[in-house]
């Protein structure tokens, strides 16, 4: 029991003085960029967490009366064609749009490390087999496959966020096998089967963990991807459905009032923008720290 | 604009659908017979959808089945020659029954052989079944009359209408010029140029660019400002066309007139049309325009918005909170913005309903299996023979209910027994009066066992350039007439 | 820094002191280093990884970017370079000054062909400054096709200048597709297009094997010799500054600790650091013996210092040493100066200091089992690793379709190969770059199946790392080629040396106690456990990696070019290490090098493979004493002499031919000086001459 | 050189991933909702067809096989080289698809020309003045680009240029003029990304011995890093475009919609919403090809660009 205690406080000792000493993590936060990404990261995630919280009206109540009034100081950003207060649509929509990006960007993520960690460890046909199914993914119109998706299963948020999953895993399972193909062949995975070490063990434990920087580089920047992905699916009409408060689908929504009702469309555009903005410089900043190696985003968005 | 300043007769319309589709209008080599005015159908329509001669001058039922129909004299085509029977019969039988596909026998109750001609000028039609709306039915653009000289699929199109096919460009526009020799008059466009701007936004900045003279149906949220700008004229007008919840009346809960009592207790069309619609249409009262001339609003059972009396329709109902669905197509313009006042106005009256927005083709699929229980959907018509609107919606061997009936006995909106009957005697009917009798009380019955929430009486709307005048507007927004368009200085 | 440059001198660089700025703050990479080439000299900076010998030739060049100069001057042809304008500085490095830059596989652009960098190189060096980017893009109307094809003819002659063969095939040839020699002496081309004064050279063969070395160097001193060009040759090896340098010039932790001629600094060298890094090369110890070395490390280039840098690791330094101000003493006679606040440095004096530490009398003479002739592993034992007509080809065709239409090029990576390696005994193998030693390796590990032959370990056959049950791969310990390459980045120490033990089924606390025992074994502190790979420098991340193979008591451990990344100093170390274990824990090894050298000092037998073949296996000292095979004996040769104006044997000519096309015969008939007709005849068998077996037709006993 | 064989495999593959990529999009299709009788004939009549007329329309089209029937039927027919006819009319799909190809195909140049005319040179000086406010200028620059949604953007534009300036055509296709808005929406988001692309590139190629070989000759600066760093810095750029053609194939569905352009996108979706299955069909076919062949493309240009690079084995 102490001895367990006393293992979990070394290792933890131990991963707090790699953290801390380590040249990566001072590098980050030597570029502002990267500081001022992890800000905004961080402040929507806030505001993700407690938007329900904060919001000063409820989303979905109506008042027909007051629609389309301009910011005030009641209605900080405005109310909507239905009188519905802006803000705090934005401020329940930040834990939706957030959810999306994270669940789908966790969806790909595992499902392509896993596909291309298999193909580039396997190699010979089901690295073949693997491969074509990417090229499959890669080459079949995305939109497609999000209408089909819908169509199917009806456009609910929860398959929005299918259809998004389903187009995005290639990109990870290239680039996961890049990796893999490349590290296979360094010296300690050979060391390690030198060891006797298991091939699922090497997998897991030597290649995984070398090959998850540019994983999490992409998966940044794929978060910002995931959130454009359902302003596009909610331009064509398989948003989320009224009245969920989901950027994307607001920003749609609200997209014939630029000229009149500016905050309509402008402030879950706005949202929309920064929190693109944000992971995508946090993105960057973990792409120098991670693996300043790394390429391509292999990415295509819907 | 360049082309205006080119020339000050010519103009240029904005229309909310694609005129090009040649996929759709290959018969017409890829132009919209509609709006167009090249071709011209031999029936035509009243302002109030009442079948009007055209390329006929009149027609008579002979029989049952019979329709004789008397040929205007004197209608020059597009290629200097004279309209005659030959032209008439050629055309339907060699294009419209034969090339259409079948599916054109069921809607205009002809087959391949049944039109003949009786003398030069004199036509006979013979119907599969008693069809007394067919000349309303064939008072549509796509029931056109050309010259057997006409190359349709090529794009050579030979009609008798005040203008002729100039130029088809995809997706983009068509572009028709005045026919000089036209029967019914010279048109004082030079030219027209019908341009497609289906996105609403961007038809409405080309109207304010002035790339158009003239858009239908501009953004809602930019009408207040077009409204108030003197650059800009707003016209509304009527149309064909209804908007309503439609409720599945085989379907628990709402197979409980109380509860679909209730739902129309909760709304108000007017307070609806006043705000999200920016005054645009009708509070509604009954699920058909009047318009059309068998329906009149006032024999109509009214549901006024009061929230207890709904309240007390639904605690007297089986409801019992739970969860209904709504459907709605999302190419439904104010779809969204519709379920979600109805969702909310609902809700007050202790009613839950999930708003389902569907791509058309899912929310045909799911009426054809009846799971739902509401429906925001529509009713409305290309000609005057509006007479499908309730044989298809009402009638237990329509579209809608036919397939539910036939496997279990049910169907969607149709009350069956009586109601039938009435519409049966309505579509049957030679008479206007006994029709018009026999499906007033149709609506009446429907609407007192609340089979659908009406909402509003379709509006559209056309935005001009505020220098252009003497445009015609009709309830079928598609017979629009252009023939007396001119622009001042 | 009292001592004026000459007026005359070509280079002069004054108390040059060099920065990076980096997020740990800065790093004085240089600290106050003065050198002078004069006309036609060759001057030798060497200094061990890490010194800032390449900092300081980047700073003459002005290429010090991303560094900054922040003190002192550099003085190339009268011109000073820290002022120069960018016009200026284009200048000197089209018509005065070229470099060659350290690694040849990195210095030459891969998607040019190599015609194309030599032409520009002439063609910059004609029209200084008349440079317009769509004429060097070739955009047609800006840039004359028959202009550049008459570079290109001018590249050819110089291709034929630095050696190369064939220039007229080579021309159009993509840097990927030479060879590495091949590859540095383009290099050289692109740098002596522009006729220069003085030629930087930066490590210019440390990357290459000792025959292709051999030739470079030859070539650099013809060239010095015939056009008088002055050469900055940078370089970490003693032997290379002995065989062409006129002068040296030793640094350390970015300062000038010495400077003379060659001869007195080889002979007679005064400065403790000097004296030190000269006694730990294995050239001057006697076989089998332990290796003096030096204790610490180099200070981390951060920081402040006072005082000497090296008074930490110089056990005759004084509190002046460590404090004040050092002075630099010119020795007069043009014998140099000293950096160094010891006055026992001035006097000179031979040999063993006491600074590197000869760490004791082999203990109980175990360390020295090669050493003693015939004192050498029983030889009665049946041997512990044997292989039997081993070949291994690989089949270029890739891609499952090309395998099925059956391309066929197979390249002969190890080519029927007999070997035993007996209990307890040191093989060492030797051999150019290429020639399989890795892959014989990889046959013994079983990482690779041998196409035909067989490997036995105890007599027992064994199959690949897959088929093999626990015992036999515990049986054979490996340490990689690369050492770092061969740790997962991600665990730290204790866990990559736990990871074998794992496999195994030791418990947790075993393994800790085990990883702890091993680290002591290796000589790496108990804090060390948790640190990460990057954390480590090249010695001690090597460590690890002995104290992993080591980890389940294996019988035999391959070590694949153990030492061929580290410094002398750290060699050394390494080196001692390895002999003690030997010595305890009774390993057999099998040694992996291309430093002959090295081999000498530690192997009790040595096989020389050449494209994929044994030429020579034999005794250690019979191999290196009296060679048998004309390509033993040329690759001794090559080796560069420390003696002072020893002469370096004639190196051997010719290009080393592709493993994929093998020439027919003798595969060394080639380049072989004593080849006769016969030899393309047949190929050789493997023959004994007394305790050694060769594989040549002309030899005799 | 390119190698028969390198030919051959590279074939097969492609055409493993088009015959793929048409099995999935009939087996979806398939599973999709929504009976395409119904849908066709209300559009086509604009009311409510009548059963008769759906049933007539459903016999008509063969719709009543079964699935697998109705596949290898189309599947022979391709292999004919008809990509059959619409269910709207008798319409060639092939004739459809023509019609369109050039729009989608004029747009997709000038995005890609956009983003590269700017990313490039952003890239590029962006790399060389690193960590300067240059530098972090185009970065900001280049990550709005990828952080705006696409459509909101072109609303913006269409605000500013024709309605504010009074430049440039709302909407439309066939001019120059027509092109400029569609272009700048759609190759902005693409600019952005190649942009970073690039630059992390050019800094990584920029550390590069040879690039200080090039100095060292005494080359002046723009040659060194416009010859010699960015030819080295485009090889991993080139993947990216390669993939990105495709997002611009099907990508442009909002700009389509937006600037009233025919193409293959909205072509695509409207078939789909329709469900019009001949033309859906016969679209991802034809953007599996173009997909293949683009990275075809990609791979040979690798080529023509690192002559290090080995065709073979590998695949895109
Ligand atoms: N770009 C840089 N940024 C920070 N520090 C640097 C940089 N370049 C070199 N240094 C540091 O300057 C010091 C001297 O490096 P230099 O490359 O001159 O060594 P060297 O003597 O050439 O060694 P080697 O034999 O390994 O080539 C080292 O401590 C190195 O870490
Ligand atoms: N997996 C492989 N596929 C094809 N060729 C290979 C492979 N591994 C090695 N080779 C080739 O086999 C030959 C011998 O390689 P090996 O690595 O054994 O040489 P080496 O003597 O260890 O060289 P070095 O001193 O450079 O490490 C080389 O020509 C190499 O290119
Ligand atoms: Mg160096
Ligand atoms: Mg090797």
């Amino acid at each position: 029991m102490i001895a367990a205690l006393d293992t979990i406080v070394t290792g933890l000792r131990r991963r707090y003085r790699a953290v801390r000493t380590s040249r990566a993590l001072a590098a980050f936060f030597a570029n502002p960029l990267n500081v001022a990404g992890l800000a905004i990261v961080v402040t929507l995630s806030i505001a993700a967490v407690l938007g329900p919280v904060a919001a000063p009206y409820d989303p979905a109540s109506q008042d027909l009366a007051n629609r389309l009034q301009p910011p005030t100081l009641a209605h900080p950003m405005g109310t909507d064609q239905l009188g519905r207060d802006v803000f705090s649509r934005l401020l329940y929509g930040a834990r939706l749009s957030f959810g999306i990006a994270v669940a789908v960007t966790a969806i790909r993520l595992v499902l392509g490390t896993a596909i291309g960690l298999l193909a580039g460890y396997a190699g010979g046909w089901v690295d073949e087999f693997l491969m074509r199914l990417v090229d499959i993914q890669l080459a079949f119109p995305g939109l497609v496959l999000a209408l089909v998706v819908a169509g199917i299963l009806g456009p609910s948020l929860r398959n929005v966020m299918l259809a998004l999953a389903v187009v995005g895993w290639a990109s990870y399972a290239r680039l996961v096998r890049g990796s893999v193909l490349s590290t296979k062949e360094r010296e300690f995975v050979k060391a390690a089967r030198l060891m006797g070490v298991s091939r699922i063990r090497i997998a897991v434990r030597h290649l995984l963990p070398n090959v998850v920087g540019p994983v999490i580089v992409l998966a940044t920047m794929n978060l910002g991807t995931v959130i454009l992905g359902t302003a596009g699916l909610s331009f064509i009409g398989l948003g989320a459905q009224p009245p969920t408060p989901e950027w994307g689908t607001m920003l749609s929504a609200g997209r014939h009032h630029l000229r009149g009702a500016w905050w309509l469309a402008n402030a879950p555009g706005a949202a929309i923008m920064l929190t693109v903005f944000g992971f995508n410089l946090l993105g960057d900043g973990l792409r120098d720290v991670l693996d300043p190696n790394h390429d391509t985003t292999l990415e295509k968005p819907t | 604009a360049g082309d205006r300043a080119a020339d000050e007769t010519a103009f240029t319309i904005g229309l909310a659908s694609d005129p090009t589709d040649t996929s759709r209008y290959d018969n017409w080599g890829g132009m919209a017979p509609y709006w167009t005015r090249v071709i011209e159908p031999l029936v035509w329509g009243t302002d109030d959808m009442q079948p009007k001669p055209w390329l006929a001058t009149d027609w008579t039922a002979t029989d049952d089945t019979t329709w004789v129909f008397d040929l205007r004299k004197g209608v020059p085509f597009h290629n200097g020659e004279e309209l005659t029977a030959d032209d008439v019969v050629h055309t339907f039988e060699e294009n419209i029954l034969t090339e259409r596909g079948d599916f054109v026998y069921g809607w205009l109750h002809l087959e391949p052989g049944s039109v003949t001609k009786i003398d030069d000028y004199t036509v006979e039609f013979e119907t599969t079944d008693p069809f007394p709306g067919f000349p309303g039915t064939i008072a549509h653009n796509m029931i056109d009359i050309q010259h057997p000289d006409a190359d349709r699929r090529a794009g050579k199109i030979i009609g008798t209408g005040p203008f002729t096919l100039e130029e088809v460009r995809r997706g983009q526009h068509i572009r028709v010029e005045r026919f000089a020799d036209y029967w019914g008059g010279d048109p004082t466009p030079t030219a027209l140029t019908f341009r497609a701007a289906e996105d609403e936004t961007t038809r409405t900045d080309l109207l304010e660019s002035g790339e158009v003279d003239l858009i239908y149906n501009p953004s809602k949220g930019r009408l207040p400002a077009l409204r108030e700008s003197d650059d800009v004229r707003v016209d509304a007008q009527q149309s064909a066309g209804a908007i309503s919840a439609w409720i599945n009346i085989h379907r628990e809960p709402t197979d409980d007139v109380d509860l679909r009592r209730a739902l129309n207790h909760a709304i108000s069309q007017e307070e609806l049309v006043r705000t999200v619609l920016e005054g645009v249409g009708e509070p509604a009262r009954g699920p058909i325009s009047p318009v059309i001339d068998w329906v009149d609003e006032d024999e109509l059972p009214t549901y006024e918005r009061d929230q207890d009396a709904a309240r007390e329709f639904v605690d007297r109902s089986a409801y019992d909170g739970e969860e209904l669905t709504c459907l709605v197509s999302a190419d439904m313009d104010d779809g969204r913005t519709i379920s979600q006042v109805l969702e909310s106005q609902f809700d007050e009256i202790g009613v839950d309903v999930a708003i389902e927005l569907l791509e058309n083709a899912s929310v045909k699929d799911r009426t054809d299996r009846g799971e739902f229980h509401l429906q925001v959907g529509s009713t409305g018509s290309n000609s005057p023979g509006a007479d499908y609107i309730m044989w298809e919606n009402f009638h237990t061997m329509g579209v809608d209910n036919k397939d539910l009936y036939e496997a279990e006995g049910t169907g969607l909106y149709n009350l069956g027994g009586e109601v039938d009957d009435l519409i049966e005697t309505g579509y049957q009917s030679y008479d206007p009066a006994a029709k018009r009798d026999a499906y007033v009380e149709a609506q009446r019955r429907i609407m007192d066992a609340a089979v659908v929430v009406p909402l509003f009486y379709q509006e559209y709307v056309v935005a001009a350039d505020a220098a252009v005048e003497g445009l015609e507007l009709h309830p079928i927004e598609r017979f629009a007439e252009w023939r007396d368009l001119t622009r001042t200085a | 820094m009292t001592a004026q440059p000459p007026d005359s001198a070509l280079l002069s660089v004054e108390n040059l002191h060099t920065r990076f700025r980096t997020s740990e703050g800065p790093v004085h990479a240089v600290e106050g280093v003065s050198v002078t080439v004069d006309e036609g000299e060759i001057v030798g900076l060497v200094g061990e990884s890490g010194s800032g010998k390449s900092v300081t030739a980047r700073s003459i060049v002005g290429l010090q970017d991303p560094g900054e100069i922040v003190r002192g001057s550099i003085h190339l042809d009268g011109v000073a370079v820290t002022d120069a304008t960018d016009r200026q500085l284009r200048r000197l490095r089209g018509d005065t000054v070229s470099m060659v830059f350290q690694d040849p596989t990195e210095t030459l652009n891969p998607v040019f062909d190599i015609g194309e960098q030599i032409a520009e190189s002439l063609k910059v060096h004609d029209q200084l400054d008349s440079q317009s980017l769509l004429e060097y893009l070739h955009v047609p109307p800006f840039s004359s096709r028959s202009e550049w094809r008459e570079y290109r003819e001018r590249a050819i002659e110089l291709m034929a200048q630095v050696g190369i063969a064939n220039p007229e095939d080579r021309v159009d040839a993509y840097p990927h597709e030479l060879s590495g020699g091949l590859r540095q002496r383009a290099g050289m081309a692109i740098a002596l297009a522009s006729d220069p004064d003085l030629l930087i050279a930066d490590e210019p063969t440390t990357a290459l094997d000792v025959t292709t070395q051999a030739q470079l160097l030859e070539r650099l001193r013809r060239r010095n010799a015939q056009r008088g060009t002055a050469i900055l040759l940078i370089t970490h090896d003693l032997g290379v500054v002995a065989d062409i340098c006129d002068r040296v010039v030793v640094m350390y932790a970015g300062e000038v600790m010495e400077t003379g001629p060659t001869d007195r600094i080889l002979e007679s060298p005064r400065h403790p650091y000097t004296k030190a890094l000269l006694e730990c090369l294995p050239q001057r110890v006697d076989r089998g013996s332990r290796l003096p070395t030096i204790e610490g490390s180099v200070p981390e280039p951060t920081g402040d210092r006072t005082g000497c840098s090296f008074a930490p690791r110089c056990d005759r330094a004084t509190d002046a040493c460590r404090d004040g101000e050092i002075p630099t003493v010119d020795l007069g006679d043009d014998r140099g100066t000293v950096t160094c606040g010891e006055s026992s440095a001035l006097e000179s004096h031979a040999a063993r200091s006491g600074t590197a530490t000869s760490d004791g009398a082999p203990e109980s003479g175990s360390a020295t089992t090669g050493s003693a002739p015939g004192g050498g592993p029983d030889r009665s034992t049946s041997p512990l690793v044997e292989l039997e007509g081993v070949s291994r080809r690989y089949s270029l065709a890739n891609g499952p379709i090309e395998r099925l239409l059956g391309t066929d090029d197979t390249l002969r990576a190890v080519d029927d190969v007999d070997l035993e390696i007996r209990a307890g005994e040191t093989l060492a193998l030797v051999g150019e770059s290429g020639c399989g030693k890795s892959t014989l390796a990889s046959l013994l590990t079983g990482l690779e199946t041998p196409t035909t032959g067989t490997v036995r370990i105890d007599g027992t056959p064994v199959g690949t790392a897959a088929d093999r049950d626990a015992e036999t791969l515990a049986d054979v310990g490996v340490v990689f080629q690369d050492p770092r390459s061969s740790l997962n980045p991600r665990l730290t120490v204790e866990r990559a040396i736990g990871e074998p033990l794992r496999s195994n089924g030791w418990d947790r606390s075993r393994r800790r106690e085990r990883v702890q025992e091993l680290l002591e074994r290796v000589g790496l502190a108990d804090r060390h456990a948790t640190s990460y790979p990057h954390e480590l420098s090249g010695g001690q991340v090597q460590r690890v990696a002995i104290a992993r193979a080591i980890a389940l008591d294996p019988s035999v451990v391959v070590l694949d070019e153990p030492v061929s990344a580290l410094d002398a100093s750290v060699q050394s170390r390494l080196l001692n290490v390895l002999a003690d274990l030997q010595a305890d824990l009774d390993l057999t090894y099998l040694f992996i090098s291309h430093d002959l050298t090295v081999v000498e000092h530690i192997a009790d037998r040595v096989a020389v493979m050449y494209l994929g073949e044994l030429m020579e296996v034999g005794p250690a000292d019979r191999v290196f004493d009296c060679p048998t095979h004309p390509y033993t004996r040329a690759l001794l040769e090559a080796i560069p002499s420390l003696d002072p104006g020893g002469s370096t044997g004639t190196s051997l000519e010719g290009d080393r031919p592709s493993p994929v096309d093998p020439p027919g015969g003798c595969v060394f008939r080639n380049r072989c000086p004593m080849a006769e007709p016969k030899c393309a005849e047949t190929d050789p068998d493997q023959r004994q001459f007394g305790p050694v077996r060769a594989k040549c037709h002309i030899v005799h006993e | 050189m390119i190698g028969y064989d390198y030919l051959a495999s590279r074939l097969a593959t492609s055409l493993a991933v088009t015959f793929g990529v048409s099995v999935v999009t009939y087996g979806l299709i398939f599973l999709t909702p929504g009976d395409p009788a119904e849908i066709i004939l209300s559009q086509q009549l604009d009311r409510q067809p009548s059963a008769a007329e759906i049933e007539a329309f459903r016999a008509e089209h063969g719709l009543n096989d079964p699935v697998p029937v109705q596949y290898l039927n189309w599947l022979t027919d391709v292999f004919r080289g008809d990509l059959g006819t619409s269910y709207y009319s008798d319409m060639p799909v092939s004739t459809l698809i023509i019609e369109v190809v050039p729009f989608t195909l004029e747009l997709a140049l000038a995005a890609m020309l956009v983003a590269l005319v700017i990313s490039i040179p952003a890239g590029v000086v962006s790399a060389v003045n690193r960590g300067s406010p240059i530098d972090h200028a185009s970065q900001l620059g280049a990550l709005l680009g990828v952080s705006m949604p696409n459509f909101w953007l072109a609303y913006l534009l269409i605000l500013l240029f024709p309605l504010t300036l009074g430049v440039l055509p709302v909407a439309g296709a066939g001019s120059v003029g027509h092109l400029v808005l569609p272009a700048i929406t759609l190759g902005s988001g693409m600019a952005a990304v190649v942009t970073r692309l690039v630059r992390s590139s050019m800094l990584e190629v920029l550390d590069e011995a040879y690039v200080d070989t090039a100095r060292a000759k005494g080359l002046r600066e723009r040659i060194v890093v416009y010859k010699h760093a960015l030819r080295n810095a485009l090889v991993p750029v080139v993947t990216i475009l390669g993939l990105q053609l495709g997002t611009l194939l099907n990508g442009a569905v909002v700009v389509e919609i937006i600037f009233q352009r025919p193409g293959l996108g909205s072509l695509l979706v409207d078939a789909v919403f329709e469900r019009n299955y001949p033309v859906v069909q016969a679209v991802t076919l034809v953007t599996a090809i173009v997909f293949v062949a683009t990275n075809l493309l990609v791979d040979l240009t690798y080529r023509y660009l690192d002559p290090r690079v080995q065709l073979g084995g590998e695949t895109a």
